[in-house]
């Protein structure tokens, strides 16, 4: 296992660190307009919140080049929106309106973006990694420099798609970066109860794939390690294994009453959270004063009421398109 | 009223029962009877709206010599004099 | 002044139960704060507030359950200004179905009637003003839909479209299909085609008109008529002078509105009879008879386009003169305007005709299935009467009834008839 | 004594727990979290953690761990979240469970019951609202049920542990929340399906999630003079021919409501037994309404497209009799 870089103090320019917190704020002020959404039943179906595990996309996501493919969860928003995705179509989307980014048809579990090759969420926990494994294939055969990022939960380290995929990487030397969101509860469960082997790095040493673990509420931790493992996989060293350590704020999803951990751990997690602990490095390192704060907060808010209002305007898709897209157009159905 | 009126009356209340009647076909000299199919309810139907049209009653003694549309439209002649 | 509705806490949920309130009225609260806990199928869940405020009145009490949306309770908000803009009140969502793309603008009546029709309004062409979808279209597109199966089954040549049921009843009938005319949808030969086809020589009328089909009910219904009911007939005369007389003497005074008809003098004659004389009055079915606990008369009524329909004036026997003679007139005139109740169809316990205004002497009916008897009155003419010895003049009707055999005999059909004489010539008992 | 069919699926687990000690609980969430579709909420504390298991996400792994409890003489009580999970155990399911008996000429039998929640109307989108019934009804070698009712989610769990060979419970997702009355005789069998509603003008035929839908288009028909008599199949194999036969010999009309998709479903196998074996009692054409061959849409207005509804079922109908 790979000991991850220093973090203190933070290595960039105001105006990169403030991008950076902006992203941030950006993702948790969207969420938690969804949470509102939700029991105004607005958005229906599942909702999976991203609230406390936002420095995970941000850092890792800026670790990566345009032309790089993303493949993510069913917690998803926050990677969609840092990846380019723009708020209104994710907001519609969630409205179930033909404006949004999956023409409505796919709802909060499955926004999907070519122009940003956001290869989108998936409600199958693992579903996501063995099409990684065949974005990186192609890459690889075509010889074209690009890294595929993958992004799942501890969960999904049950599930037989995980243990067959880091295989095949490890076995192909293919250009994939596996990147475990840990948040230690894997929808109801705790790990220790879902894992013989708690220790996620050691797992995927046993496929000889190098691993990295990062402290995941701290987006400089975050960033600094994604561009190590980026670097090492975009120079065909092959497969690499990050474990970011975190914690979701709120339930696994709308519809669960977290019996599984008390409300104790959960305020504790709530004071490394990646937000507040993120803008007082910079006040304290002069990077960032209240009023900035204040105004990329109210930019972020005004964001979303915009893309609320988008959403409420846009149209929903014709129930004569219904069976549009089933088939490619034009080949013989 | 003039004769002209009360045939028009009496053939308009005709056809309430019988639509199917054209004027021209009604001869005043054969029983009204056998020219257009009424039966009991439709006569009794027949008088209710002369009588009703015409202010005048109908005892039923005077039934048998309403055989002809010329009888009815002289009785009734007689009877809104 | 902002509502708080019970929020939606999952997929699956569409009601709550308040089990506590976090906050009472006046306290002040900030956006995210926990301020009641509510039960769902699953746990208790802490509920959240999303806008700063102060409590002002809490409407639902703990242990109450209601809808997700319901108003829980109402809450003033600290200095509006300060809220984003719109995040006060809510406007409510417009539903769904109103918002369809401006390419695709539908009323809702048609929408309705589209959905009625089972038609997808997706592929209908708008005719409306801006190119919306209008009733009329759907109306068309519904009749196009229907009538393709049509064509495809017409270009399938030759060969007949016989549905497998029908193909064997005409095989048991020993029916020629060729010879049976088709009804069904698509112009398919159905099983009641080719029944129809074997009852004896009443061809079905093609026309899909109101008076074919009539026309092919009483076809159906005499049909089988002749061929289950066993029929025996009974003809006997009556002396009408004493019930001619004593009508008259009603009718003089009455104004024309009030006078009584013959007709409504035999009804009630056949339904007093039928007291004494139950077989005559009920109907057979699956092997049994089943004698009926009042007297509905179907009174045969001609409708001036022709066909006759004889609908149930009910309860005759228990019923003054008077008001018979207005139900049987306003039954004859809901009878020609085709504004019967579907009841007075089915109701008729017996039947009565009587031709005999038509100048015909004497009537023998066929019973209308499920009944099991039909009195007939003939016309009431003057004829020589020979009475003790001493000849005279005397209005007199041949009264006949048509019974089935298999509920009653011949003996009791002659004492009914003999009974029914008897009633016309006292007339103050049918009062 | 009135009650939900998610609370009759929880007392039939309960009583049989307590009838026997081989029977166990095995399914993600089933313990602590109380289940999924809240059908297990209790358990874990009346029966312990051995007999209540709770899984790591690996369907595939646990599904196949069922087959294995059951050949070693346990009856697991297996459940699969919903339908949608079960296909990464199908292999398991075909290969193992359904086959075992007769591959090893009939040495073995798998004891197993599998349940799991199926079908849409919950705006889950595509990978979360499929209606499978049709692939497991397929597959010699096990029984499938399909409970519409409370006292059949009361009813059929006590007869499936007691068959020797493997049986697969589908409980629609829509039906969890239907309140109603459950008489005392709610023992039940499971090979028979039933006439919820007598008829004679057309015959009805259904399953599981569609039975409300089907019995609301019936009540609907009625208003316009067609008496339809409606069939809840109850068992999806072995099919209950003999019923069917009966009921289309009455009507000589039939309409098949499936929500799976019309290609290769259920509703085609009951169309063809029927054509196959009361073909001359036919009087139109079979008919079905089944879900729109689409992944299911998320938006409300688009699934709800997609789905059989109640009008559909009434238009088909009257399309049916030219009516």
């Amino acid at each position: 296992m790979i000991a991850p870089p220093p973090s203190a103090p933070v290595p960039w320019e105001q105006d990169f660190a403030q991008k950076l917190l902006f992203d941030m704020l950006r993702i948790r002020r969207m969420e938690e307009k969804c949470a509102e959404l939700y029991g105004e039943q607005k958005i229906r179906g599942f909702l999976h919140l991203y609230i406390g595990e936002e420095a995970c996309a941000v850092g890792a996501l800026h670790a990566l080049e345009p032309d790089d493919s993303v493949v993510a969860t069913y917690r998803e928003h926050g990677h969609a929106l840092v990846r380019g995705v723009s708020m209104n179509s994710i907001m519609a989307e969630m409205f179930g309106k033909v404006a949004g980014c999956s023409r409505g048809r796919g709802g909060s579990m499955h926004l999907f973006d070519a122009a940003t090759r956001f290869y989108g969420g998936n409600a199958i926990v693992g579903g996501g990694l063995p099409l990684a494994v065949g974005l990186a294939l192609a890459d690889r055969m075509l010889s074209r420099p690009h890294v595929t990022v993958c992004f799942f939960g501890e969960g999904a380290m049950a599930e037989g798609a995980f243990h067959e995929s880091m295989n095949l990487a490890a076995l192909w030397q293919l250009p994939v970066l596996f990147c475990c969101e840990n948040n230690l509860y894997a929808m109801g469960t705790a790990l220790a109860r879902s894992e013989a082997q708690t220790d996620l790095c050691a797992k995927a040493a046993s496929y000889c794939v190098p691993a990295m673990k990062a402290d995941g509420m701290d987006v400089v931790a975050v960033h600094k390690a994604t561009r190590l493992a980026a670097q090492h996989v975009r120079d065909g060293l092959g497969p690499f294994f990050l474990e970011l350590q975190t914690f979701r704020f709120r339930a696994h999803s709308m519809f669960d009453p977290e019996l599984y951990r008390d409300k104790a751990e959960v305020e504790a997690w709530k004071q490394r959270g990646p937000l507040h602990t993120f803008s007082a490095r910079l006040k304290a390192e002069g990077k960032l004063t209240e009023e900035a704060f204040l105004a990329l907060d109210a930019r972020a808010n005004a964001e979303v009421q915009a893309a609320v209002a988008f959403a409420e305007a846009a149209e929903w898709e014709p129930e004569a398109d219904l069976l549009k897209d089933v088939h490619t157009a034009g080949a013989a159905s | 009223m003039n004769e002209q009126e009360l045939r028009a009356t009496v053939i308009a209340t005709l056809k309430t029962i019988a639509p199917e009647v054209e004027e021209g076909d009604l001869r005043p000299d054969k029983p009204l009877r056998n020219q257009v199919d009424l039966d009991s309810m439709d006569w009794l139907n027949f008088l209710i709206g002369l009588h009703e049209k015409l202010k005048v009653d109908i005892p039923e003694t005077d039934y048998a010599k309403l055989v002809t549309l010329g009888d009815v439209l002289a009785y009734l002649q007689s009877k809104t004099k | 002044m902002i509502e708080f509705k019970l929020p939606s806490l999952g997929a699956d949920m569409d009601q709550g139960t308040l089990l506590e309130w976090k906050v009472s009225p006046g306290d002040t609260v900030r956006k995210g704060q926990v301020v009641a806990v509510v039960d769902t199928s699953k746990a208790a869940v802490d509920v959240e507030i999303w806008v700063d405020g102060v409590v002002r009145e809490l409407l639902v009490h703990p242990g109450e359950t209601v809808p997700t949306g319901a108003v829980l309770a109402t809450f003033d908000g600290v200095g509006e200004t300060l809220l984003a803009p719109g995040a006060t009140v809510r406007p409510a969502p417009p539903p769904p179905v109103a918002r369809i793309s401006a390419a695709h603008r539908i009323s809702p009546a048609a929408r309705k009637h589209a959905e009625e029709l089972g038609v997808d309004i997706g592929h209908i062409a708008g005719s409306g003003p801006d190119g919306g979808v209008t009733v009329e279209d759907v109306e068309r597109a519904a009749l196009a839909a229907r009538a393709a199966p049509a064509a495809t089954a017409a270009e399938a040549g030759p060969r007949r479209p016989v549905t497998p049921a029908a193909r064997k009843r005409a095989r048991e009938l020993g029916i020629d299909i060729e010879t049976v005319t088709a009804s069904g949808p698509g112009g398919a030969m159905l099983l009641e085609d080719v029944e129809r086809a074997a009852a004896p020589a009443t061809p079905a009328a093609p026309a899909k008109d109101r008076q074919s089909e009539m026309r092919r009910a009483i076809a159906a219904a005499m049909s089988r008529s002749k061929r289950e009911i066993p029929h025996y007939y009974l003809a006997e005369t009556v002396p009408m002078k004493s019930a001619l007389d004593w009508l008259t003497t009603i009718n003089t005074g009455r104004p024309v509105t009030e006078r009584l008809l013959m007709a409504v003098v035999q009804l009630k004659a056949v339904a007093l009879a039928l007291k004494k004389f139950p077989e005559m009055n009920g109907f057979y079915r699956d092997n049994t008879f089943q004698p009926a606990a009042a007297a509905h008369l179907g009174v045969a009524i001609s409708l001036r386009q022709g066909g006759l329909i004889a609908p149930a004036l009910h309860d005759v026997g228990e019923k003054p003169l008077e008001q018979l003679m207005r139900e049987l007139a306003d039954l004859v005139k809901r009878a020609r305007a085709g504004s019967l109740r579907s009841s007075e169809l089915s109701d008729p316990t017996i039947t009565v005709t009587n031709l005999g205004e038509q100048g015909v002497a004497a009537v023998y009916g066929v019973i209308y299935p499920p009944q099991v008897a039909l009195v007939g009155f003939g016309r009431i003419a003057e004829q020589p009467w020979a009475e003790k010895g001493a000849l005279s003049v005397m209005p007199a009707m041949t009264a006949s009834l048509a019974a089935d055999h298999r509920v009653s005999d011949g003996h009791r059909g002659a004492l009914f008839l003999a009974e029914l004489r008897e009633l016309l010539q006292q007339p103050e008992i049918l009062k | 004594m009135k009650m939900s069919y998610r609370e009759a699926i929880r007392q039939a687990m309960h009583e049989a727990l307590a009838a026997d000690p081989r029977v166990f609980l095995m399914g993600e969430d089933v313990g602590k979290y109380g289940g999924a579709y809240a059908c297990s909420k209790g358990l874990l504390e009346v029966f312990g953690p051995e007999r209540i298991r709770d899984t790591p996400l690996s369907e595939l792994g646990f599904v196949g761990a069922g087959i294995g409890a059951a050949l070693g003489g346990l009856r697991p009580i297996v459940e699969v979240m919903t339908v949608n999970f079960s296909l990464l155990a199908l292999d398991q399911i075909v290969n193992t469970a359904a086959a075992l008996r007769h591959m090893s000429g009939g040495q073995f039998s798998v004891p197993l019951v599998i349940r799991m929640a199926t079908g849409a109307g919950r705006q889950l989108a595509a990978q979360h609202s499929h209606s499978l019934e049709n692939w497991y009804a397929h597959i010699p070698g096990i029984k499938v049920l399909a409970p519409a009712t409370i006292a059949d989610a009361r009813g059929m769990l006590a007869p499936a542990l007691a068959d020797p060979d493997p049986v697969v419970i589908f409980e629609h997702a829509q039906l969890y929340n239907l309140e109603g009355e459950l008489s005392e005789d709610f023992r039940c069998d499971i090979t028979s399906a039933a006439v919820r509603r007598e008829g004679t003008a057309v015959t009805l035929i259904t399953y599981g999630g569609s039975l409300p839908k089907t019995l609301a288009a019936a009540e609907e028909l009625a208003g316009a003079g067609i008496d339809a008599e409606v069939i809840d199949l109850r068992v999806l194999r072995p099919l209950d021919t003999t019923t069917l036969f009966a009921s289309v010999k009455k009507t000589h009309r039939a309409v098949v409501v499936d929500e799976g998709w019309k290609s290769g479903s259920l509703a085609a196998e009951v169309m063809a037994r029927i054509a196959e074996e009361a073909f001359f009692e036919l009087d139109a054409p079979l008919k079905r309404v089944c879900g729109a061959e689409v992944p299911i849409p998320y938006a409300k207005h688009m699934e709800a497209a997609a789905l059989p509804q109640a009008p559909k079922i009434v238009a088909a109908v009257r399309e049916l009799l030219g009516k």
